[in-house]
């Protein structure tokens, strides 16, 4: 089981998911309703590291976190 | 990097920056003080951070000042931040002029773009997310 | 614009401006200061004014920061000033960040091109013309 | 009768000359010695005004400053 949660203004729980790899939580985010239109604009780290490869293997208990578009200052 | 509940006290960290550096023989320092702009009839700003990554973001322009001879500092605000108030300050000190007025803009810019930080409008005590003004970090789009 | 004898006390010159424009609804408020480094065995730098024609350099760009929605300030030491100490800071006030971190680029440089002030390293208590460190003003050799 | 002051760190004493133009002024200092070498890298000004024309018309009174190479900051 890995760990996603949703940071800022995204209002969803963290959800716990069977993944082998990040294409796995792609195909199972991609089929919620309300997290699916997020997901072109969102950034995403796997343990607090951001990540650009779909194909990076997760382990049980990895924590993957989807970052929405920021504005500090 | 330095996180505070509420508004900035911008003459505070001022000077404990000016302090922290009096002996380094930097020539020069430019801090660049945000602060919340009365619009569109917000009460204020609210932010969200994710602190973990917003550390390693600025540690990574820690190592690049360090690479020019130079240093980055940062505070900034969690929470709401009233109009008038100030929600962040960055600065960076320098040998010389050159390096600072470059460093000082490309931190600032990189920081409006890659700090994972979310930002509200505060109107009638309701929290708004500020989508139109917010952006899409890089690597955006990875879970489409 | 102000002029002070010797060392500048930065911390005074940031909050005297930062009150001054409190409630002006400006987004980005950016000094630069420069401070004295100990380098080349100097005591101190000294610094001569010409105010008539500074103030009028001053003056323009008052007027172009104006045309921006912007505001310049500036204050600069006459005299000794000793190593780590600051002997000049400059700022831009502006609505929004891009305007201000421009500008505070062009003036500073502008500042250091044709300011009509003349500096000098002071070693064991004698003033040096920091000639090789000195630019000639827009202009220059029409009399030549 | 115009006064030239030499600004900064050209150690010169205030001048008084007869000038009908700015033109007038540059031949006089010319033959300076000790100012001649200065005039290629110094700036001019009329009454406060930076001139950059030598052609400009003086009148009795007119004070003409000479300004040596700056570095402020």
């Amino acid at each position: 089981m890995v760990k996603v949660e949703f940071l800022g203004p995204i209002s969803q729980e963290v959800l716990e998911l069977e993944a082998k790899t990040l294409a796995d939580v792609a195909t199972q985010l991609q089929n919620i309703e309300t997290i699916a239109p997020w997901l072109e604009k969102c950034a995403v780290a796997v343990n607090d590291q951001m990540v650009s490869d779909l194909s990076i293997v997760l382990k049980s208990g990895d924590k993957i976190s989807i970052l929405p578009p920021v504005c500090g200052g | 990097m330095e996180l505070y509940r509420g508004s900035l006290d911008v003459e505070a960290i001022f000077s404990k920056w000016l302090n922290e550096e009096k002996n380094s023989n930097y020539g020069a320092y430019i801090p660049f003080v945000g602060t919340i702009r009365a619009e569109d009839e917000i009460e204020a700003l609210s932010f969200d951070i994710y602190e973990p990554i917003l550390e390693q973001w600025f540690q990574g322009w820690v190592k690049r000042a360090e690479e020019l001879g130079a240093k980055v500092k940062m505070a900034h605000a969690i929470g709401d931040v009233p109009v008038h108030t100030s929600s962040y300050i960055s600065a960076v000190f320098s040998p010389k002029r050159r390096v600072a007025l470059e460093l000082i803009d490309e931190f600032v810019e990189d920081f409006k773009a890659n700090a994972p930080i979310w930002k509200y409008d505060v109107k009638d005590g309701k929290r708004i997310y500020a989508e139109d003004r917010s952006t899409p970090m890089s690597g955006s789009g990875l879970l489409a």
